[in-house]
């Protein structure tokens, strides 16, 4: 299993409804100072749209230039965050299926 | 004061090494057409590579990462494949260009066919590539690449009406005998052959090779701001030249012994002989950092070792792209299409391929992950911005006005 | 390169966590030596277990940049590798997160890339097209192994 | 960009009438420019103001691209009778300029300088012929 397997993938509810498609999946460190020994699975980035979610404008408040931040965001506006812990199933190459629940939040912190 | 040394000499070379076959051309071109009207379209393109260079060469400096990582970084492997095989395309075809100038220089010295001394010509040129560190290249050429400032002199010999040819350049109007599209055809050459993308692909992989830091930065900067707009006079004095000679005469510049007829003009034989030198430095030093370009482009997509601080078989790869395209330039001349005509598509395909490079640096320059405290300030963003639709309205107009005007004609 | 002080290393950031596609893939590799060893063309993802899935690992090559390039050009990138490839069944290089130093703008490796061959299981995905090309042509001409001057 | 290439590399046959005086008119303008640079050329050579290499070289080239001016144009179809005087009379004007660029060139070979004076004046006469043809057709 690689990666690949993941990003791309639909995202659908439990009573499936789609929410987008894996953009991003962000894995925890044992702390900043520990060696990275295993990165597990932390939550999946999910939004309707994959261009340029590269840049990272869409789950960043501080990067410019304001113009590109306007743009991109608009473009991600559904973007969001969903715990690995709320995923139900995970078909690699096709679709990630959540639990009823899950904490489903904007990718983007609040200002 | 080695430090001060150091600073003067890396302006002395950002000047010399700014020119190169497609600056020769394109400015004595649209000066023997279009006289000094398309003049401020050098100051457009000298603020834009100062804008793009330095943004390029910081991110260079404080993340140790080349143009292509950042590209790929940024665009994933599908989209950034596309780029690097439009990039790698125009900077090869810009590498054909110079190699062909280096040969039409030296048939000017010596007489002999360029097509006989375009063999020679990529052979020295490749055992330079193969053996000879960066920095020596860089200002042997650069420094020789000085010689071109007999233009600026030319212009001044030739005495101009200053006070008209400054109302000219202010007030530029269409010349008799020219219409709109071919005016603004030429203004994206001229544009494209002052920011042409291997320059900044040569730049933040050398600041790359030689481990600039923070330090650095002040010096790189420097070389910048100071050296390409006085590199941008020289331009300019190219173009004046031929506004001054040729244009009153109906001549209109396609080779390059014409570009060099106003110094002859102005200043006899010995004009000429640095004209000359100017000629084959600035084309071999534009061939090797072309060269490079190529290397260094792909290399830094795949992860590739490159780079000159290396010997040859620690790098091999970087060095077999080398030897390839040097190969297939030598292979293209060959076929006896016209080296002048190949510079006058190059840098309009520049101005195309532009874009594609500027807009993940200026994306990667605001980046805190990369840049830390070191991302882009507000008027490196504004003029960042500016530029970024300059370059983009500039890109999607090249290749319809290139078929709307026959490439000019 | 590793010890710049000029880097923003992960240490200093006090980050705890790592958006995959955004601050690992398509990065360059760096050797304990500062050379390039490859980009992080796709990651490797263990499933077995309890708990999460986890990276367990950083995938090169061909055979594991096709797939993320997708159509046509994807597909003949990896047809040509494996055509190419000595061993039967090739599979992507490897290398085990275990072995990574720190990861800044690029991922630095606690080992020189030599020992990677040896530590990786099998792997040849590494240095394969850099040793075809030195030993074929690069390797033959004079002066390759000399410091440029 | 092949296509571009091609595109921009073609000369297609004249339509109609106006378009034959265009094709005229330009090529007019590109032969007087070739014949002005042998002439400049052949002035710094006079005045010793310029390498004897250099000048035999930008002379050659000019005079090729004259001589493929005059070629490219001589294929192109006249429409009607207008056009057939046009082109008698063009055709009449770029033999002229091919005969004068091969004596300068002679000239400057043999380092004839009195035959070099008579090439610049030759050349300027031509010059002057096309672009007042060039004027006449655009």
């Amino acid at each position: 299993m690689t990666l690949n397997d993941l990003l791309g993938c639909d995202v659908v509810t439990h009573d499936g409804r789609k929410l987008g498609s894996v953009i991003d999946v962000r894995l925890k460190t044992a702390g900043p100072a520990e060696p990275v020994q295993v990165l597990p699975f932390d939550a999946l980035l999910v939004s309707r749209r994959s261009t340029g979610s590269l840049f990272g404008y869409e789950r960043r408040r501080e990067q410019g230039p304001a113009l590109f931040a306007h743009f991109f965001r608009a473009i991600h506006r559904e973007a969001r965050l969903v715990p690995w812990s709320g995923v139900d199933q995970w078909t690699p190459g096709q679709t990630v299926t959540l639990k009823a629940g899950a904490a489903v939040t904007p990718a983007l912190p609040e200002a | 004061m080695k430090r001060l040394l150091g600073v003067m000499l890396g302006i002395l070379t950002a000047i010399g090494g700014f020119v190169d076959i497609g600056d020769l051309v394109t400015n004595a071109v649209v000066g023997s057409r279009f006289g000094v009207s398309l003049a401020w379209v050098v100051v457009v393109g000298v603020v834009g590579i100062c804008v793009f260079a330095e943004m390029s060469g910081r991110v260079a400096a404080v993340s140790g990462r080349g143009t292509f990582d950042l590209v790929r970084e940024r665009l994933g492997p599908r989209a950034g494949l596309l780029n690097l095989l439009a990039s790698v395309a125009v900077t090869l075809l810009t590498f054909i260009a110079e190699i062909g100038g280096i040969a039409l220089a030296l048939e000017l010295v010596s007489g002999v066919n360029y097509l006989l001394i375009v063999p020679f010509a990529a052979f020295a040129l490749w055992l330079i590539l193969w053996r000879v560190k960066f920095v020596a290249m860089e200002n042997v050429f650069g420094l020789a690449g000085l010689a071109l400032v007999v233009f600026a002199v030319a212009v001044w010999q030739l005495g101009p009406d200053w006070e008209q040819l400054l109302h000219h350049a202010t007030h530029p109007v269409v010349p008799f005998g020219e219409g709109h599209p071919t005016y603004w055809y030429y203004a994206i050459a001229l544009f494209g052959a002052a920011m042409t993308p291997y320059e900044v692909f040569f730049f933040s992989s050398g600041g790359v090779e030689e481990k600039w830091r923070r330090k650095d930065l002040i010096e790189a900067r420097m070389n910048v701001f100071l050296g390409f707009p006085l590199g941008g006079t020289l331009s300019l004095a190219i173009m004046t030249c031929a506004a001054l000679v040729m244009l009153p005469r109906g001549i209109e510049v396609t080779t390059l012994g014409q570009v060099g007829l106003p110094v002859a003009v102005a200043l006899g034989k010995i004009g000429i002989a640095f004209a000359l030198v100017g000629f084959v430095a600035a084309t071999f030093g534009a061939a090797c950092e072309t060269g490079l370009a190529v290397g260094y482009s792909v290399a830094q997509f795949y992860g590739w070792q490159w780079g000159k601080y290396v010997s040859p078989a620690r790098a091999s790869r970087f060095h077999l792209l080398i030897l390839v395209s040097t190969l297939l330039a030598v292979a293209v001349l060959l076929t006896t299409v016209d080296p002048i005509k190949v510079t006058e598509y190059s840098v309009v395909f520049s101005a195309v391929a532009l874009p594609l490079t500027y807009f993940p640096i200026l994306v990667v320059a605001n980046d805190p992950d990369y840049m830390g405290p070191s991302v882009n300030g507000r008027l490196a963003n504004t003029l960042g911005v500016v530029y970024f639709f300059i370059l983009t309205v500039a890109a999607l107009a090249a290749l319809p006005l290139m078929l709307i005007t026959k490439a000019g004609q | 390169m590793s010890d710049s002080p000029d880097r923003v290393p992960r240490k200093a950031t006090g980050e705890v966590s790592y958006d995959a596609a955004l601050r690992l893939l398509d990065r360059q590799v760096i050797d304990s030596d500062g050379a390039f060893v490859c980009n992080v063309d796709d990651l490797e993802v263990d499933v077995s277990g309890t708990g999460p899935p986890r990276i367990t690992a950083l995938l090169t090559g061909p055979a594991a940049l096709g797939p993320r390039t997708g159509g046509f050009i994807g597909r003949w990138m990896v047809a040509t590798w494996r055509r190419l490839a000595p061993d039967q069944d090739p599979r992507p290089g490897r290398i085990d997160l275990h072995l990574i130093a720190d990861i800044d703008s690029a991922i630095h490796l606690a080992v020189p890339r030599r020992r990677l061959a040896e530590l990786a299981d099998g792997d040849k995905g590494i240095d394969g097209f850099e040793q075809w090309a030195r030993s074929v042509v690069i390797g033959r001409i004079p002066g390759a192994r000399h410091d440029p001057e | 960009m092949c296509a571009a290439l091609v595109l921009a590399g073609c000369v297609s046959p004249a339509p109609d009438e106006a378009s034959f005086s265009d094709k005229a008119a330009m090529t007019a303008g590109a032969a007087a420019s070739e014949v002005s640079t042998v002439r400049l050329t052949t002035q710094l050579l006079l005045a010793d103001r310029l390498q004897r290499n250099y000048g035999d070289v930008t002379i050659s080239a000019s005079e090729d691209a004259l001589s493929s001016v005059s070629q490219t144009f001589s294929v192109v179809q006249p429409p009607d009778k207008t056009s057939d005087a046009v082109r008698t009379e063009l055709e009449q004007l770029l033999g002229d300029a091919e005969d004068a660029v091969a004596a300068a060139r002679i000239a400057n070979r043999r380092d004839d300088h009195p035959a070099m004076r008579k090439a610049v004046h030759d050349l300027g006469k031509s010059a002057t012929q096309l672009q007042a043809a060039e004027k006449k057709y655009g």
